[in-house]
């Protein structure tokens, strides 16, 4: 008869990246078992954006997923902007797909760092850190907030993009790759990171697909599907990128993949810097006054790429100036379900690495 | 939104293939879809039509790039489980019975995801009182519970 | 006072003591939720609160001095907080960083949010804000500590 | 599609060097903080913190009491000499709730209320209320 | 001449055993104070030397350039409450702590400094078989730090107490033999080859230079000793909030904490003395404690980066490499080293 130690981590520890609780058992260092407990940070976003107007709710949205608040709104808008018969301009299209691709950069930074942290890094965290504050610099000076920016609107962009703003995107594009190679070289130049990552948290291809594991860790298990790629929304049929995928599954692959994309965004903002038309930045029918009258009907679902996986959001209309339902397909919610599959049996060093791969945002997790 | 017994499909404002099937015809034809190569089950929603609910199921076949939508409803809140063709479904089936009230016959741990256990009313149904407020306390065993009470929670 | 009286010591030693307590505030890791990465933007390069000694973060509740509650608190996790403000040693402060733990911010009709994290634990310093900056949380600091020097009251 | 090549495994110990390297390198980089109750981060036209009103300006046609997602805006009446308010309503808002969302910037009719850059708005107390006449004052007088 | 007979000489207005007395106490003193000052200073370089690594500035705002923020850091400590867990094991809760810093200071006292100007050598107790003192002494620590971990009936704490041990075990015993490969050489060549002193006194060339698969063993094993990154398993940051002392509040952790930076410091010490020549260098007549100190300051912000950039390396891992890589190194070392004295006479 064998007793276990049973531990809970979390809800507030600092290797669940915000509020999670897990019930282990401990056989000494080895995790027998572990239970996911979420609910922490349950905002009942779901609730009020039935309470709320259509273009009110990107307050909500924004807040999802806190680190890259504008994949959220154009997730959002993506559906939203269906069900209210509006049709965005081209020139907001390509606006969208930079501010997409920026937020990316700035979640997966966030990532980065907080993953060095979990296998005991101190110091990536900063550079990844100030590299984010760069990209944030970006989004202070084209709509006013540095995280929760609230930028895009029902029919278009509360604010164009001007040339200032352009030639601080191409700066930041100048310098980022060079820095990216020199955080990424901090990493993979270490033997010890190394081999805390490799072969650790192994995912089968089955089992993501199973668990509806979507994003960057279903690429590291294999397959190769990006909603950008696959139903392509926005203009990223206009753009010219790659999708990165590994074949190993474990945490390494994750870490390459994310690092691989972050080099793909800056390859994609390349294209999308110089292509960008002139014209209005938004669409006459949503004129600001009309923000308390667009009415909508039907439902739609629409589905697209945020950094951490495939981000649905679901309207149902009726008729009214605020939804009837709405559901978020968070990524994070499917892809935390899989931890307690890869933790089972792995000591409690690599069940914190485990988490960490998974790019936990609890916004959107609980929402 | 009419609901089609026939199993033919429509389609809906997002282009996708709408699959409206009786309750009772659902598990096995989820189970056909499966053998179909839908391996991916994306999203389970519920929607509160007042009457009756909703529940609307996203597949996905990854490989061929395949979507569609399988749409049944309910009048007493009761829907067979798909846990045992898609895994993904054990933590989606939890959250709708948690916000909508929604009881998944089958699944093997069928307990509230976001709320605590003793959490009365399901949120996101459209009765739902918000002005009966409700406080959540943690007992000496560090479970949570609910309570109207608001001396004794936060 | 004349120096040399015992008077004078005992208010020197205070001062001193005070400027101590002011001047290295270690806080508890409390991320919560969206302000938690702008906690996380003003220990990082770009602000660095360590300047102002407030350099280590701890882990344990048993070693930090102050709890900057950033982030939405729901009243599942409200609980928990009061026990982690409860494990903490004296002399502890609170700072409530962003408009959801001063009166509910953005979920303010929600049913599962507390409504000001005041109900759960003392608050010293409010820093209003969705999220605020990393340099109003800096300026919040700023005046914890010249509240805990008794310079203001406001 | 293309597929990420997992690095080569580096040697241990000195595999090590390379990261140890490139961090001891940063020790001669100018280091990026902004020193910030001296020196202040210049910012950008559009940053947006604290809400202010203009009391002239003010028309009393409550879009923003409408407009707010969490309802941080109340029209109050306040005794004042203004033509073009016939109701005497001002927008209050609570600054406990409001998330700088700029929405009632927005949809403002006549740019009354417009969002600044004043962001130090930290209090030792929970009275977040900002009165119409407050909306039209500096954070020190409001303060007072 | 040392700073012993320099203040017996200075005190000798009191007669002898007052005399005698008084100097010792002073010497207490003065060590005390030389190692709480070398402590404070070095949490402050660590602090300034990990922002300007990471792009920040450090502590600014106390006094100039942020002097005085390790005083302030005190003055907290002291006027922190002391919290005690409610099924403590009272008595070993109470002295883990000051076994952690008895067992540092003492190891201070054992360390031969050299010998600068006026004051002469700057060693505290110079017995003749310091090489052990200092070992022994050594190994207090690990038994505070353990005895913290069970006492406080704390799932973490207890956590962090068993990987400490488990690590602790697997290193100390390469540690030991590489060091036995330089009592080896040493005592070809002195009399007292059991002592700190006359070891570096006597030697050719640095051993480092010539046992070069012995410094890195003694390396890994003074990280190891200290446990920081990539070794800091029993603390672990993000795995067992902070380990054995978890529970730990106050001064008590401030303990815990000057410990850990102590630890350092005493390693750089010791790798300095046994394998970088130690006190050793020109005019080491006069200069002998600042080429220490130098030798050591180098040692330590090696030691800092390390920490600063490595992760965090897995507990079985660790153990499998002292077992399986380090033990067998020592020993090739021992032999090469034996080989080397027999056939050169070194």
């Amino acid at each position: 008869m064998q007793d276990f130690i049973e531990i809970n981590f979390g809800p507030q520890h600092p290797s669940t990246h915000g509020v999670l609780r897990l019930k282990a058992k401990l056989d000494g260092e080895i995790v027998k078992e572990i239970e996911p407990v979420i609910g922490y940070l349950h905002r009942n976003a779901e609730k009020l954006c039935e309470m709320t107007f259509y273009a009110d709710n990107l307050v909500y949205f924004d807040r999802m997923d806190y680190v890259a608040s504008m994949l959220m709104e154009s997730g959002y808008l993506e559906a939203a902007e269906k069900i209210l018969n509006i049709v965005p301009p081209e020139r907001v299209l390509w606006i969208r797909v930079i501010m997409n691709e920026l937020s990316r950069i700035a979640s997966h930074l966030v990532w980065a760092g907080a993953f060095g942290l979990d296998l005991g890094m101190l110091t990536p965290f900063f550079y990844c850190f100030a590299e984010r504050d760069k990209v944030l610099e970006v989004f202070t000076e084209i709509c006013g907030s540095r995280q929760e920016t609230n930028y895009m609107s029902i029919g278009g962009v509360y604010q164009d993009i001007t040339p200032g703003i352009v030639d601080h995107i191409e700066a930041f594009l100048e310098s980022f790759p060079k820095r990216l190679e020199e955080i990424y070289k901090i990493f993979v130049g270490n033997d010890v990171f190394i081999s805390r990552n490799k072969g650790i948290g192994v995912m089968s291809r089955e089992v993501a697909i199973d668990y509806g594991v979507t994003g960057p860790m279903l690429r590291a298990s294999g397959v190769n599907y990006d909603v950008r790629k696959a139903e392509p929304y926005l203009v990223y049929d206009k753009l010219n990128f790659e999708v990165p995928v590994s074949y190993k599954g474990d945490n390494l692959a994750r870490f390459l993949v994310r690092f691989e994309e972050m080099r793909q965004s800056v390859h994609i903002l390349k294209q999308a810097i110089r292509k960008i038309p002139d014209g209005p930045f938004f669409n006459p029918k949503a004129k600001k006054s009309m923000m308390i009258r667009l009415r909508g009907d039907g439902e739609y679902y629409a589905r697209t790429e945020s950094s951490k996986g495939e981000f649905g959001v679901y309207i149902v209309a009726d008729g009214g100036v605020k939804p009837y339902r709405v559901h978020v397909r968070s990524p994070t919610f499917k892809n935390l379900s899989v931890v307690q599959e890869l933790a089972k049996d792995q000591m409690i060093a690599d069940m914190v690495a485990i988490l960490g791969s998974v790019d936990l945002v609890f916004g959107e997790v609980d929402r | 939104m009419t609901a089609d017994d026939s199993g033919q499909p429509n389609r809906g404002k997002d282009g996708r293939t709408i699959f409206n099937v009786d309750r009772d015809k659902l598990l096995e034809f989820m189970k056909g879809m499966k053998e179909k190569g839908y391996d991916h089950l994306s999203l389970i929603t519920g929607v509160d039509r007042k009457d009756f609910i909703e529940v609307v199921y996203h597949l996905h076949a990854v490989e061929r790039n395949e979507y569609v939508v399988v749409k049944t409803t309910t009048n007493n809140g009761v829907v067979p489980s798909v846990t045992s063709l898609w895994s993904s479904a054990k933590w989606e089936e939890r959250e709708q019975y948690d916000l909508m009230g929604i009881k998944f016959e089958g699944h093997e741990n069928l307990k509230r995801i976001f709320l605590p256990e003793s959490w009365v009313g399901h949120p996101l149904r459209k009765d739902y009182d918000l002005g009966n407020v409700q406080y959540i306390n943690m007992d000496s065993d560090g479970e949570d519970y609910a309570t109207f009470d608001e001396g004794d929670g936060w | 006072m004349k120096s040399g009286e015992p008077g004078a010591l005992v208010t020197t030693l205070e001062k001193a003591l005070t400027w101590g307590r002011s001047n290295s505030i270690w806080p508890l890791t409390m991320g919560l939720a969206c302000c938690a990465i702008e906690m996380m933007g003003t220990q990082a390069s770009q602000l660095d609160i360590s300047r102002f000694g407030s350099e280590i973060f701890r882990n344990s509740p048993r070693q930090s001095d102050l709890m900057i509650v950033a982030g939405t608190v729901t009243k599942k996790m409200a609980p928990r907080l009061k026990r982690l403000y409860d494990e903490m040693p004296f002399p502890k402060y609170v700072i409530a960083m962003g408009v959801c733990v001063i009166q509910g911010g953005p979920y303010v009709h929600g049913y599962s949010v507390v409504l000001g994290v005041d109900r759960v634990v003392p608050v010293d310093v409010y820093v209003p804000g969705c999220p605020p900056t990393p340099e109003a949380l800096t300026y919040g600091i700023m005046t914890l500590q010249k509240k805990i020097r008794g310079e203001t009251d406001r | 599609m293309i597929e990420v090549k997992e690095p080569r495994r580096p040697i241990p110990i000195i595999g090590s060097l390379k990261g140890m390297l490139i961090v001891g390198k940063h020790l001669f980089r100018k280091p990026v903080t902004v020193q910030y109750p001296e020196v202040r981060q210049e910012l950008p036209k559009r940053f947006r913190f604290r809400i202010f009103l203009n009391l002239d300006e003010c028309v009393g046609c409550t879009l923003c009491e409408q407009v707010c997602p969490n309802g941080s805006i109340h029209m109050q009446s306040v005794e004042r000499e203004n033509p073009r308010n016939k109701r005497k309503i001002y927008p209050d808002v609570n600054f406990g709730t409001c998330t700088v969302c700029r929405n009632c910037e927005e949809i403002c009719p006549t740019d009354a209320i417009y969002l600044t850059h004043v962001f130090e708005t930290s209090r030792t107390r929970n009275s977040f209320t900002y009165s119409p006449e407050e909306l039209a004052m500096n954070e020190d007088e409001v303060k007072k | 001449m040392s700073l012993y007979s320099t203040l017996l000489g200075f005190f000798s207005f009191l007669g002898y055993p007052l005399s005698n007395a008084a100097a010792y106490l002073f010497e207490s003193i003065f060590l005390l104070l030389a190692a709480s000052l070398s402590l404070v200073f070095m949490i402050y370089l660590f602090r300034k030397y990990m922002a300007r690594v990471q792009l920040r500035i450090g502590p600014n705002r106390v006094g100039k350039f942020g002097l005085l923020q390790l005083i302030a850091d005190v003055f907290k400590l002291v006027q922190k409450e002391s919290l005690f867990p409610k099924n403590r094991d009272d008595l070993p809760y109470r002295i883990a702590p000051v076994m952690v810093i008895i067992g540092l200071m003492l190891a201070f006292a054992v360390i031969p400094y050299g010998s600068f100007f006026y004051f002469g050598s700057l060693t505290v107790s110079d017995t003749g078989v310091s090489v052990i003192l200092l070992f022994a002494i050594l190994s207090i620590m690990p038994i505070g730090e353990v005895l913290a971990g069970i006492s406080s009936r704390n799932k973490y704490a207890l956590l962090g107490a068993l990987r400490a041990v488990a690590k602790d075990i697997s290193f100390e015993i390469p540690m030991m033999i590489s060091v036995l490969a330089i009592i080896m050489m040493a005592s070809a060549r002195t009399s007292a080859p059991l002592s700190i002193d006359s070891i570096v006194v006597t030697e050719v060339l640095p051993y480092g230079i010539l046992q070069p698969i012995g410094i890195s063993v003694f390396l890994v094993a003074m990280i190891a000793r200290a446990s920081y990154s990539p070794f800091d398993m029993g603390e672990s940051d993000s795995e067992l909030i902070t380990g054995f002392s978890t529970e730990y509040s106050g001064m008590r952790f401030g303990m815990f904490y000057a410990g850990l930076f102590g630890s350092i410091l005493l390693g750089s010490f010791v790798v300095s003395l046994f394998y970088l020549g130690g006190f050793n260098g020109p005019f080491s007549g006069d200069l002998g404690a600042v080429w220490l100190g130098i030798k050591a300051l180098i040692l330590v912000i090696i030691s800092f980066t390390v920490w600063l950039s490595m992760p965090r390396i897995r507990i079985d891992k660790f153990v499998n490499f002292g077992w399986k890589y380090l033990l067998p190194l020592a020993m090739i070392n021992l032999v090469i080293s034996g080989a080397l004295t027999l056939m050169t006479g070194w």
